[in-house]
């Protein structure tokens, strides 16, 4: 049993048809023609993409890895669009297809009175066909086509609002700063292929022994090792695409997007990318341990700095892309400790429960009238009871309650950290720890704010009875809040699901058992989870034993302190608040980073192409052409006084030129 | 015996005179012309010389061309005289300076 | 069939065919369009015919027609191709197609002229790209610029003048310089025939010479910092058409020089001077991006974006020296000058879809400024939709064609010295920075003011004109390996020879 | 001295006068009629240099023609000699250093001694110089014939265009036109709607 290349080829193109039919016939093929033609294409990929994995796993088929064309061929160097086809990433097809498929349904709903339904329909099948390519890529360069084509995705539909400021901002800013991402990334590429010969994935790892004695010196007396300017560079493009700091800026923008896309792009499946990207490469990041440090560290840091802004955060999106950023670093941390299944197996659950959070997120916000502030919700509970239950399920799966998905992933992660030697797991392991207690703080809170409490909006009746998304008046309602229609309630229920259970037939195989199989390389010397697999004894085993660790107290202490102060006390907030003024200060202004990369990056460059311009440009270059023609100009209005038009004079001029001509003859002899 | 000498040195004094006819009559257009003329007559008189000499009737045959080209630059020169003189009423060559840079 | 001397038909039908477009005279324009349009879909054809006569196998000069011109001197009528030349010639025919339709209804005043005026221009820069006799190309060289000054001189804008002036004063001054070096080559071989001047041994100092000769005329044509600013007041000024056929083709030129010249005569000094060139394309990349940032009139920025990615074609080509000189890397230089060629194919693409972009604007609400705009999304869906793919392959989106070439010439580059690779890298960045700041003044936000709330949807001839760069563009980003391998033979041979030292 | 150079000093120092008359001359007409002496005698001493041709060619040609196209001109144009004599005594030492200096360059670099020396060949024209010419200009120098032919007939009709003048309001007939008249733009037929006789006022 072999994978063809035609059921592959189907896979990738049909959401790729669906969304020519949708973006290129929008008008003829009409609202339900487009999101039919879409889902259509989208369902056939994930059926297909499920029928990919039984194949992987069940039906024994060897891995696929053949290139399908070839891009360029410049003598015997050679680059092709090609598949790459194991258990990784047939994992990663299955949940890109599924999220997608569900965030298509689920459009339906939420975008059900927008003008640009077609458009978007369009753009989100765009984004998985790329995201397949991306995945499914053998090569680099593919992989790179992927990677910027799902930016350019995110580019267009962080902006699909197009008419506001804050969009065609946000969406400028993370394309920029995914770009800085990709100056890393683009020369990682490069220096593979000088180092290793070739940009196929295979041939590269192959040869990937070479790298041991090979060093590249940019600062004299300084040479570094291949395998970690390699692993850095690489990496640097996956802390643009994954939001780790310091390029983490753009996530929490890109909330300007649709709900839809927030839980598909920036939650689930674009911005673990960089993850995945990683994991792929484990077995050139495992050559360089001063390379998965520095993984290690922003990881660790992105995870707790960026969780802590969540606490503070009132939009109930930013919430959640703050703890998007979160747990991203948890993956980012996992992979810095040669953990990589550990990570991929996050990103797995993560991308259910996260895209559920987004969708009952979403699914708020049309309750709510396209209100997005928490501080103008609450009690909800009793209006949209599934939205509510879901909701629930999510939150515990992400706060690592112990038989959710995201437990057996979280508890895995940290419990790698705990048993790393790397250097930097010291404070990597804090930072998880800690960011645990975040975690669970800030889930509890967005939930009580939300569901919980007193209802601190009013119901107008006639106010503002048309239906659009501005709102004059927070926390005033044209209607009162009503559970959602069944398009937008069904993924949530089916994204509910697996965030329950999904952790209990996967835990075995994928993290301790061999279900990557060679897809991802880790040294002898540090395979921490091959450690924890000798203690692993079972999911139920591992439940229990949960509830009997520190991470489990301390997000029940993080659960503790949010239910106090958010469902018990409403009042203490305040007064949390102003007892910790500086400290609040600097997480609602995000540390101001914000500011510092539009002070310096932003004006600073603008302010320096007007110096070069005006001062390079116009005063220099111009100033001396304009100025040597003005010479010139000069020169010839001096020597226009000698023509004074007399005839004479010139005759004169030629006698005395032919007297001294004779004189210089006569002189200088016969030459 | 007459020898190449006499020929050129009396084509020398012929040009040299001419030349000094045109520093002193400065201002007259006709004189000009003539000196001009006697210019070339010098000229022509070393080519009969040398054509004599050398034995080479390409010499005279030159003669004969800058004849015709001196009769055709003489007719359009009295020609632009005249015209001038119709326009401005003097052919005073320092009246005329509309060539000034 | 194989026996037609096609470069000469290239060459000739579009010259010959401006008689009949100029005879129609002002009073006939629609007879002049037509005629234009049928004389430049026949070169187009005449150029597709090179493509099965050509083999892309042979490194070999080919389709060569050698007819003695001038005797005395020894100047032959030589023409030939190779992979690079018949790229870029079917750039040119390409370009001229969409350049003809574009001015369909855009030039109003003395049709006629203007459409002649292009058809000569496509006939001599074909000549530039298949001249193997250096006199020859030098007459194409310089004809260039006639057809070019005048579109510029009499269809231009306010400050036509100016910019004409400087575009041909600049460019002249160039080519004078190469001049000289041909003429002392000439007296050196007795010969004006690139074969031979290319296996001509010289001296270090002589070719030192003759390296900024060449330098000099090809680093203005291309055009390299710090002799650019002719570019972006001649765009500024030009017509639509001038300025896409300016970028389109006219730059590649440069680009092109440097390989038939600096390369072959002159490698010595050319490795010797490769960092000259090498910063200088780098400080193009970064400075120049800079520059572009900043700028209020689009075609001013787009014409800055072409210096910026222009300095790609150089970086890569000089880039191999260091390869093969140094790192003795011949793999890795060919990737860099097959980056700078597909580069070189590709910003005539991008560069001529995007002033075509700006040309529809300008002829809906006659200003160029970025201020005077804003929402176009809104009113022009379409054309919104082209133009944000445009620029999406200006700052080199992969899939889009403007992606290919900065890529190999950064990977090559890495090769050679990853300092060279990270400022080239940078553009990523900045060119992301200018491009997309420009789409989102321009075409994203709510109608900025009445005026654009006016601004109707491109009409058919516009789309066509749009959608057959965007096919471009699109295909050479998709799937590059035609042109590659069309060029491959050609580039190695070239490379190869670098290794050879004349001196 | 043999009498040719008894003669050829003669028509040397005659030349020499007349072409200083030339130049010094305060009256035009007198200056022209020098002229032309100079031309007469510089044909004798082509004669003397056996080039017969040209000899006689200067005198009709010259002398017959341009020489007196001068006078014409000179008579024609009513010209005030006065001014035209500023700064003649001014100029006059310039002019005779330049030239002073201008002869002793020259003769210095002919090098008139050395030559002084070399004999007059045995005539190669033999009998007829004007066959000699003759040869000469239909053969070798045909085509240089036929431009200064030429050049003529365009420096004749260069010299009627520059001259020619139309005058305003001169009455003359145009036989050409009259003959190129077309009946139809003669007479012009026009149709009117009848006028209508205005009524009397009652």
């Amino acid at each position: 049993m072999t994978l063809s290349q035609g059921i592959l080829l189907t896979i990738v193109l049909a959401p790729l048809a669906g969304s020519l039919l949708a973006g290129l016939f929008g008008r003829q093929i009409g609202r339900a023609g487009a999101h039919t033609v879409t889902i259509l294409g989208v369902a056939l990929s994930c059926a297909l993409s499920c029928y990919v994995l039984y194949q992987l796993v069940w039906g024994g088929a060897p891995t696929y890895d053949q290139n399908v064309y070839t891009w360029f061929e410049v003598g015997q160097l050679s680059a092709h669009v090609g598949f790459l086809v194991d258990r990784l990433t047939a994992m990663m097809m299955v949940v890109v297809t599924f999220v997608s498929l569900m965030v298509h349904v689920y459009t339906i709903g939420y975008m059900a009175d927008d003008d640009g339904y077609q458009r978007f329909f369009s753009y989100i099948a765009l984004f998985t066909f790329s995201m397949l390519m991306l995945v499914m890529s053998n090569n680099f360069l593919q992989l790179f086509f992927g990677w910027e084509a799902v930016g350019l995705v995110s580019y267009l539909l962080i902006g699909f609002w197009y008419k506001r400021p804050s969009a065609i901002y946000a969406n400028l800013k993370a394309f920029l700063v995914n770009r800085v991402g990709d100056f890393g990334f683009i020369l990682g590429i490069a220096a593979v292929l000088y180092w290793l010969g070739s940009l196929d994935y295979a041939q590269a790892f192959q040869q990937a022994g070479r790298l041991e004695d090979l060093t590249l010196t940019l600062v004299p007396g300084h040479p570094w090792h291949a395998a970690t300017v390699i692993g850095v560079l690489l990496f640097i493009g996956a802390m643009g695409k994954s939001a780790q700091v310091p390029l983490h800026v753009w996530l929490p923008d890109s909330m300007e997007g649709p709900t839809p896309i927030s839980a598909l792009i920036h939650a689930a499946t674009m911005v673990t990318a960089g993850i995945f990207m990683v994991a792929r490469m484990s077995p050139l990041y495992e050559l360089s341990e001063t390379a998965l440090s520095f993984v290690l560290v922003i990881g660790a840091t992105t995870a707790l700095f960026t969780g802590l802004i969540g606490i503070v955060q009132n939009d109930i999106k930013r919430v959640v892309a703050y703890s998007t950023l979160s747990q991203l670093g948890y993956m980012t941390v996992a992979l810095g400790v040669s953990a990589y299944s550990g990570a991929v197996y996050h990103l797995m659950t993560h991308a259910f429960f996260k895209a559920l959070l987004f969708l009952g997120a979403g699914s708020v916000i049309i309750a709510m009238h396209h209100e997005q502030d928490m501080r103008y919700m609450g009690g909800l509970r009793k209006y949209m009871p599934v939205t509510y239950i879901t909701m629930w399920i999510g939150s515990l799966a992400l706060a690592g309650m112990p038989g959710f998905a995201g437990f057996f992933s979280k508890d895995a992660i940290i419990e790698a950290v705990g048993a790393s030697q790397r250097a930097g797991s010291g404070y990597a392991y804090f930072c998880v720890m800690a960011g645990v207690f975040v975690t669970a703080l800030y889930s509890f809170r967005l939930l009580y704010l939300t569901f919980h409490g007193k209802e601190r909006f009013t119901v107008k009746a006639g106010h503002g009875a048309h239906h659009d998304d501005h709102h004059h008046e927070p926390g005033v309602l044209a209607h009162p809040p009503h559970e959602s229609p069944w398009v937008v309630t069904l993924p949530l229920v089916m994204l509910a699901i697996p965030s329950l259970l999904i952790g209990w037939p996967t835990i075995g195989p994928m993290l301790f058992g061999d279900y990557f199989g060679r897809s991802i390389v880790v040294g002898e010397a540090h395979d921490v989870l091959g450690e924890l697999g000798a203690e692993f004894h079972g999911p139920l085993a591992m439940v229990l034993h949960g509830f009997t660790q520190w991470p489990f107290w301390i997000a029940f202490a993080g659960f503790a302190v949010a239910t106090y102060v958010y469902l018990i006390d409403p009042a203490a907030a305040d007064r949390v608040r102003r007892a910790l003024k500086p400290v609040h200060e600097l997480l609602s202004h995000k540390y101001w980073i914000d500011e510092l990369y539009y002070a310096v990056f932003a004006k600073g460059g603008v302010r320096l192409g007007r110096a070069f311009w005006r001062g390079g440009d116009a005063a220099v270059i111009d100033g001396a052409i304009d100025g040597s023609a003005a010479l010139v100009a000069r020169a010839a209005a001096t020597l226009r006084g000698l023509q004074s038009g007399f005839l004479y004079h010139y005759a004169f001029a030629m006698i005395f030129g032919l007297v001294l001509l004779l004189a210089g003859f006569w002189l200088f002899g016969h030459v | 015996m007459i020898t190449l000498s006499h020929y050129i040195v009396l084509g020398t004094i012929l040009f040299c005179l001419s030349v000094a006819g045109v520093f002193i009559n400065r201002k007259n257009v006709i004189v000009l012309l003539m000196a001009i003329e006697l210019m070339l007559l010098a000229v022509n008189v070393n080519f009969v010389a040398f054509s004599r000499f050398l034995g080479d009737a390409s010499g005279q045959v030159f003669v004969f061309f800058i004849l015709t080209v001196a009769a055709a630059e003489s007719a359009i020169g009295l020609a632009i005289l005249t015209l001038l003189f119709r326009n401005r009423s003097t052919i005073n060559v320092a009246e005329i300076d509309s060539m000034k840079g | 069939m194989s026996n037609l001397p096609l470069l000469s038909l290239l060459i000739w039908v579009p010259i010959v065919g401006a008689v009949p477009v100029l005879l129609a005279g002002a009073g006939r324009p629609n007879a002049a369009r037509w005629l234009a349009l049928l004389v430049s879909v026949a070169a187009f054809v005449l150029s597709l015919l090179a493509l099965p006569a050509y083999d892309a196998a042979s490194p070999a000069m080919q389709l060569v027609e050698n007819h003695p011109w001038i005797e005395t001197l020894r100047v032959n009528y030589h023409l030939g191709a190779d992979g690079i030349s018949l790229a870029l010639i079917l750039l040119t025919t390409f370009t001229t197609i969409l350049v003809v339709v574009g001015a369909w209804e855009v030039i109003q005043d003395k049709v006629h002229q203007y459409m002649a005026a292009m058809l000569v221009l496509e006939g001599l820069m074909v000549g530039v790209f298949c001249a193997m006799d250096a006199l020859l190309f030098y007459v194409f060289f310089e004809g260039m610029l006639i057809p070019m000054f005048i579109i510029i001189g009499m269809w231009g804008g306010p400050r036509r003048v100016y910019a004409t002036l400087k575009f041909f004063i600049y460019t002249f001054l160039g080519s004078i310089f190469m001049l000289v070096g041909l003429i002392y080559l000439y007296f050196k071989a007795g010969t004006f025939d690139l074969a031979t001047l290319a296996s001509l041994p010289l001296g270090m100092r002589e070719q030192t010479w003759l390296f900024f000769a060449f330098l000099i005329a090809f680093a203005i044509k291309v055009p390299m910092v710090p002799v650019h600013t002719w570019l972006p007041d001649a765009h500024v000024e030009a017509p639509t058409g001038g300025s896409v056929v300016l970028a389109a083709v006219m730059l590649k030129v440069g680009g092109y020089g440097f390989l038939r010249f600096s390369l072959p005569i002159v490698p010595d000094a050319s490795q010797a001077y490769a960092w000259v060139v090498i910063a200088l394309s780098l400080i193009a990349i970064v400075y120049i991006g800079y520059v572009a940032l900043v700028q209020e009139d689009m075609k001013k920025l787009i014409a800055y974006s072409s210096v910026a990615h222009m300095g790609f074609v150089t970086l890569g080509t000089f880039i191999a020296f260091a390869l093969v000189r140094e790192a003795n890397d011949v793999q890795m230089a060919k990737l860099g000058m097959q980056g700078a060629m597909v580069q070189m194919i590709s910003h005539g693409f991008v560069s001529g879809a995007m002033f075509t972009c700006i040309g529809v604007m300008y002829d809906r609400l006659h200003t160029r400024m970025i201020k005077d705009y804003g929402g176009l999304v809104n009113v022009m869906p379409w054309f919104a939709a082209f133009m944000v793919l445009f620029a999406m392959a200006n700052c080199g989106l992969p899939g889009t064609s403007g992606f290919v070439g900065e890529f190999m010439v950064i990977l090559a580059s890495f090769a050679a010295n990853a300092w060279i690779a990270l400022f080239a890298a940078f553009t990523l960045i900045i060119g992301a920075g200018y491009t997309l700041w420009l789409v989102k003044r321009v075409i994203w936000g709510d109608v900025a003011n009445p005026h654009v709330a006016e601004m109707k949807d491109i009409n058919a001839r516009e789309a066509f004109v749009l959608g057959a760069f965007a096919l471009a563009v699109l295909a050479l980003g998709v799937w590059p390996w035609p042109l590659t391998h069309l060029m491959d033979a050609s580039i190695g041979q070239l490379v190869e020879k670098l290794v050879v030292t004349k001196v | 001295m043999t009498f040719q150079l008894l003669c050829f000093y003669a028509f040397a120092a005659v030349t020499t006068l007349a072409a200083l008359g030339v130049i010094t001359l305060r009256n035009s007409v007198h200056a022209v009629l020098c002229l032309v002496l100079t031309f007469f005698s510089t044909a004798a001493i082509w004669l003397l240099a056996e080039a017969e041709f040209l000899a006689v060619a200067l005198v009709v040609v010259y002398v017959g023609a341009v020489m007196v196209l001068f006078l014409f001109v000179v008579m024609m144009l009513d010209i005030k000699q006065e001014p035209l004599r500023e700064g003649f005594i001014r100029y006059l030492p310039v002019g005779i250093a330049v030239a002073a200096v201008m002869l002793a360059e020259m003769l210095a670099l002919i090098g008139v001694r050395a030559m002084a020396q070399v004999p007059a060949p045995a005539n190669p024209a033999g009998d007829s110089n004007i066959a000699w010419l003759g040869e000469t200009l239909f053969t070798r120098f045909l085509l240089p014939f036929e431009i200064a032919a030429l050049i003529l007939t365009v420096g004749i009709i260069a010299a009627v265009a520059l001259t020619l003048r139309r005058r305003e309001g001169v009455r003359h007939q145009d036989p050409a036109r009259q003959v190129a008249v077309d009946p139809r733009t003669r007479v012009r037929v026009v149709k009117m709607a009848a006028e209508r006789g205005q009524e009397p006022a009652a």
